[in-house]
């Protein structure tokens, strides 16, 4: 049996979530048994302008009703068409893709830093913790943005029961500053604490996050994106610089590495 | 009765006229996960250089209108590397198995040819020299047709088995650069790489790759290839693979009826990577439909206007 | 403060860097019933030669991925028919009319073109060293940099206004033909003219053209063309008319920021027609989110990697 | 004023007529007082498959409702995507295009010959004649198609109370054979009438229809197709040869030409 898949599969649930920010449930995947958080599927959008697939994360699958869940936000050519797709069109998936988040001890805190369309893969990453037991009091769910606007999904992040730390530029919701100002004092506060970081987001931040992990000594994960023609490791168009030296592939090595691990 | 998907170029057989192209399969271990090796008549790997290369930094990748430009700079983990850990994988896998070898200066090809020559599992090896991604050479021997014919001598000295000229497009006259490995003694054909082209970012005002330039290939350069490959079928001997934007089995039967033996897919597997199962099951249907009984009926077999 | 279109080319000022290809507009009359041709920088016409030509059978065009072949055949009305029935139209259209003249020798560019020097409305004459859909010659012109260098000196002795020297892409070193062509006198060059590609009917078995091979056009060419310009603004010091897959104001910028003073658009103008309107629209659009006065800021701002 | 535009118009009725028979009625078409009986529209079809425009004959038009109709089979791949748009999507129409048939004399016997899909532009003809008020009687309405299945909008023909003469080569519906048969029949019966031919169909039968009109001098018009890249006369692709010597373009000297006119 072949651990990935492509195959043609239906929109049976679409969500403008806010402005520019979509959802869309799609079915049945074969692979559903096989998802886990951290690993994105490999969307072809059929139009004369799009020639590459584009990846996205899992934001959340669902094995009884064989569904998965992507969130994404309108961002170029492929994005807008895909937000133009509506319930019942089908759409052609390759996935599941990339190495999954490794799940931390059950005692451990853990710090959540998602950073505007990063958001998905660790919704997905929380909800399953909260449903392999982990108590949602430990974990600390850090989301920054822009402006109030891209905070989507905020009532699902409560739902969840986590301490929720929304945080925008420009203070028009949460904290004003960036995430990683009040992470860093969540960290000075409980440093006899075990800790883990799982961060996703622009690259600015998970720069930030990834030094923040090293200046503290706190592992950690984060997800990086890149251009990705592939997505399987067959063409080394989406390779990020190791520290111990060398290349890995984004798509296939990653797209979760540890903190530490890539020279961002 | 099925029809039969066989054909035999220089000697070797294939199960069917399908292999995956180079720097588009890696050394097959991904691929192995979306379908069995088995399915594909060959399978050719990335080029493969003296030294470990790790190529240019990323973006080395771009889209563009029904194709894509990548300068990858020949990224891969040399020879040794090579044939330590990633032939006793390929040598497992039913399929004839083509090493692509790229290098800077002749010696360089001899040198990493020899080394494949002594690895009993390699069927053929592929002499890119075509390459519009390095500087120090590549490209240089596929646009000159006297270092075209010195290199694939050299070569054919220390390489036993059959080997394949990969010629550029980016020539005034491929018939010209075939010839030329016709009489260095190459005992196929392949064609063709990609064509040089470039794309710039309006916002940033850089190009998209970091190496400024790359190879364009995908669909959008399929008529290019298929006119290449029926010059080069109309004044050479030797057997031809097309390559260039193959993405179905309408695109194979195209060039098998312009004089190709064979075929290797590229860019396609990046947007559909079991695109070789669908195109091989494609083909014997088109072929029942045609009531041709072998594969091979269709070479060379265009009906050109007078 | 609407930015500024305007570019001048050899001494002649264009309204905006917007002219439709050769082969692409006809004589002007068809697109004028789109939208006025003053909205256009330039207009150039279908390639004029001495005699009137019919071109080849039907059919001479096939569509392809992003892209498409013609293999027309210079069909026109020959170069007196011309004068005589279509100048009158263009002269009376407010955008800079460019005569693109194809020949099958240089006794033929010469004549023709001496005949266009007493036709007063004409700004400049494009010459078609390139055309890829005649056997007599054309193409062999702009493979040789002897033959181009030789036929523009011809040319430039018998027509007085500025004459572009339009380059072919099927060649090794499209910046060896511009140094000839800049040797022999052109005050402009042109490039890219189409790429020679052929399509295969798979139930036919027929090429799709009746002239069995023509020439790829379209988006399809793009990153090629952009990558010739590159090379040629980099090693020639003559002002560029970029050509090759334009159909958006991103495209233009692309071009200009290679190094093309202007563009030309060509098949773009068979799939939306009013598109040099939208196109010119979006240019301001781009050049005020820039900050930019003028066009002419974008050409060869290119910001190479090291 | 510009005599032609392209324009974004909406899908606003969707009908299958028959297997792959389909009729789309689009809105709201700017050129609507310009369309003509013979004239088409050519449609931009977005899809990564599709380059070209694909031309359409005007089958219908409706000034105070806005709208256009044309009738399509599936036949490759544009045609196949065309049926799959549904209401409300649009689609960029560039048009009218090309030179409409010319009307005949209110006196004279009119013979329509329409092949297959060959059909749009002849209902569009002889609605816009019973408008104006022709005598349908003096319409015989000759309509060939492989089989039963080909013969498509019955009804809307017979509403139009003309002759109908339903022909197919299998004879499972109307007379057996091609229509060029019962043709004859009807001119060398009504040899005294002055008549005029209208045709539109496959290739073969054009010209069949265009020797009829030769051999018994009578006068007519045939609409051809040809492949079409501009459909506006710019790109020289789509020539007939014409009798008279010379080259004529279909797209806008066309598509409909004189019997007697292009060489078939
Ligand atoms: C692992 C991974 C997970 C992601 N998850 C999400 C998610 O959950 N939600 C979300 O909104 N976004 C996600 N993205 C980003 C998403 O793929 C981008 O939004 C998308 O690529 C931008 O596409 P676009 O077509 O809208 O923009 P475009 O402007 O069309 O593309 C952006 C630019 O990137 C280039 N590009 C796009 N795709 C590729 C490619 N495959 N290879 C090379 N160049 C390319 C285009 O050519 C263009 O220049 C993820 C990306 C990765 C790598
Ligand atoms: C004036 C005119 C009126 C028409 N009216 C109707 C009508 O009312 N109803 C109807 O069903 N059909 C009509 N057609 C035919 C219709 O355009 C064809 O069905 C269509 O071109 C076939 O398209 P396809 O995409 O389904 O097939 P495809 O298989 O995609 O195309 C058929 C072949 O023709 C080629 N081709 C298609 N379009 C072009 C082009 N523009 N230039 C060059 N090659 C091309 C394709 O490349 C392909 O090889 C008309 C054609 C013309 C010229
Ligand atoms: C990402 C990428 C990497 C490639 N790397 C190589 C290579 O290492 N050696 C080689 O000979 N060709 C290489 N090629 C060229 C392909 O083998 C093939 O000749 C070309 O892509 C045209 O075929 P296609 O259009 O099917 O992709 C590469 C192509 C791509 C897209
Ligand atoms: C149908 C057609 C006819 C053409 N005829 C000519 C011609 O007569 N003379 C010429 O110099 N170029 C001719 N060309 C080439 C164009 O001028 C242009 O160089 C080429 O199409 C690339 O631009 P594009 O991709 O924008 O179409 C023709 C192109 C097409 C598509
Ligand atoms: S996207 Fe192709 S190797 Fe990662
Ligand atoms: S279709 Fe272009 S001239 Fe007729």
């Amino acid at each position: 049996m072949t651990k990935i898949i492509s195959e043609d599969i239906f929109i049976v649930k679409k969500r403008n979530l806010k402005n520019d920010y979509y959802s869309l449930v799609l079915k049945p995947f074969s692979k559903i048994e096989n998802c886990q958080p951290g690993q994105f599927v490999h969307l072809r959008i059929p139009s004369a302008s799009i020639f590459f697939r584009r990846a996205f994360s899992l934001a959340d699958t669902n094995a009884e009703k064989g569904t998965i869940e992507i969130i994404f936000k309108v961002f170029g050519r492929g994005t807008r068409i895909l937000s133009s797709f509506r319930k019942s069109d089908y759409l052609n998936v390759l996935g599941p893709l990339g190495v999954p988040f490794k799940l931390p001890d059950k005692k451990e805190k853990v710090l959540i830093a998602a950073g505007g369309i990063g958001l998905p893969p660790l919704l997905y990453l929380v909800a399953e913790m909260v449903k392999k037991g982990y108590n949602p009091e430990t974990i600390e769910f850090f989301y920054g943005g822009k402006t109030a606007a891209d905070i989507i999904e905020r009532n699902r992040i409560k739902k969840m029961k986590v301490n929720f730390h929304p945080v925008t530029e420009d203070g028009s919701f949460g904290e004003k500053g960036l995430i990683t100002t009040p992470m860093e004092e969540m960290i000075l506060e409980n440093k006899a604490e075990k800790m883990k970081i799982y961060s996703c987001g622009p690259e600015g931040m998970l720069k930030a996050v990834n030094e923040l992990g090293l200046k503290y000594g706190i592992e950690g994960q984060i997800s990086l994106e890149a251009p990705m023609p592939c997505g399987i490791g067959l063409c080394l168009g989406c390779v990020v610089p190791l520290v111990k030296g060398g290349h890995a592939r984004v798509c296939c090595d990653g797209p979760v590495f540890d903190i530490g691990e890539v020279v961002l | 009765m099925t029809p039969d998907l066989k054909v035999v170029i220089a000697g070797v057989e294939f199960s069917n006229p399908l292999m995956t192209a180079s720097g588009c399969c890696g050394y097959g271990e991904e691929l192995s996960e979306i379908f069995p090796l088995s399915k594909l008549g060959g399978l050719v790997t990335k080029s493969i250089t003296l030294h470990p290369r790790l190529g240019h930094p990323t973006p080395r990748t771009a889209e563009t209108s029904c194709g894509m430009l990548n300068a990858i700079g020949l990224a891969n983990v040399g020879v040794d590397k090579f044939i330590a850990e990633k032939i006793p994988f390929l040598a497992r896998q039913k399929t004839k198995i083509i090493v692509n070898v790229a290098g800077s200066t002749i010696k360089e090809y001899v040198e990493v040819c020899a080394r494949l020559n002594d690895c009993e599992p390699i069927d053929m090896v592929e002499l890119n020299i075509s390459c519009p991604n390095v500087d120090e050479g590549g490209m240089e021997f596929g646009a000159d047709p006297k270092m075209t014919e010195k290199s694939i001598r050299a070569v054919k000295k220390v390489f036993q088995r059959p080997l394949i000229a990969k010629l550029s497009p980016n020539v005034t006259s491929i018939v010209e650069i075939a010839q030329a490995a016709e009489q260095g003694g190459a005992d196929v054909l392949s064609l063709i790489n990609s064509l040089v082209g470039t794309a710039i970012d309006i916002d940033t005002w850089q190009p998209r790759l970091t190496n400024n330039k790359g190879g364009l290939t995908g669909p959008a350069i399929k008529p290019i290839a298929l006119a290449m490959v029926d010059a080069v079928y109309s004044h050479c001997k030797l057997p031809i693979i097309g390559i260039g934007g193959i993405a179905s089995a309408a695109d194979v039967v195209e060039f098998m009826l312009c004089g190709a033996t064979a075929v290797e897919i590229g860019t396609a597997l990046f947007i559909q990577p079991d695109i070789p199962v669908k195109i091989a099951k494609d083909l014997k249907t088109y072929l029942k439909d045609k009531k041709l009984t072998s594969i091979t009926n269709l070479i060379g077999k265009v009906r050109k206007y007078k």
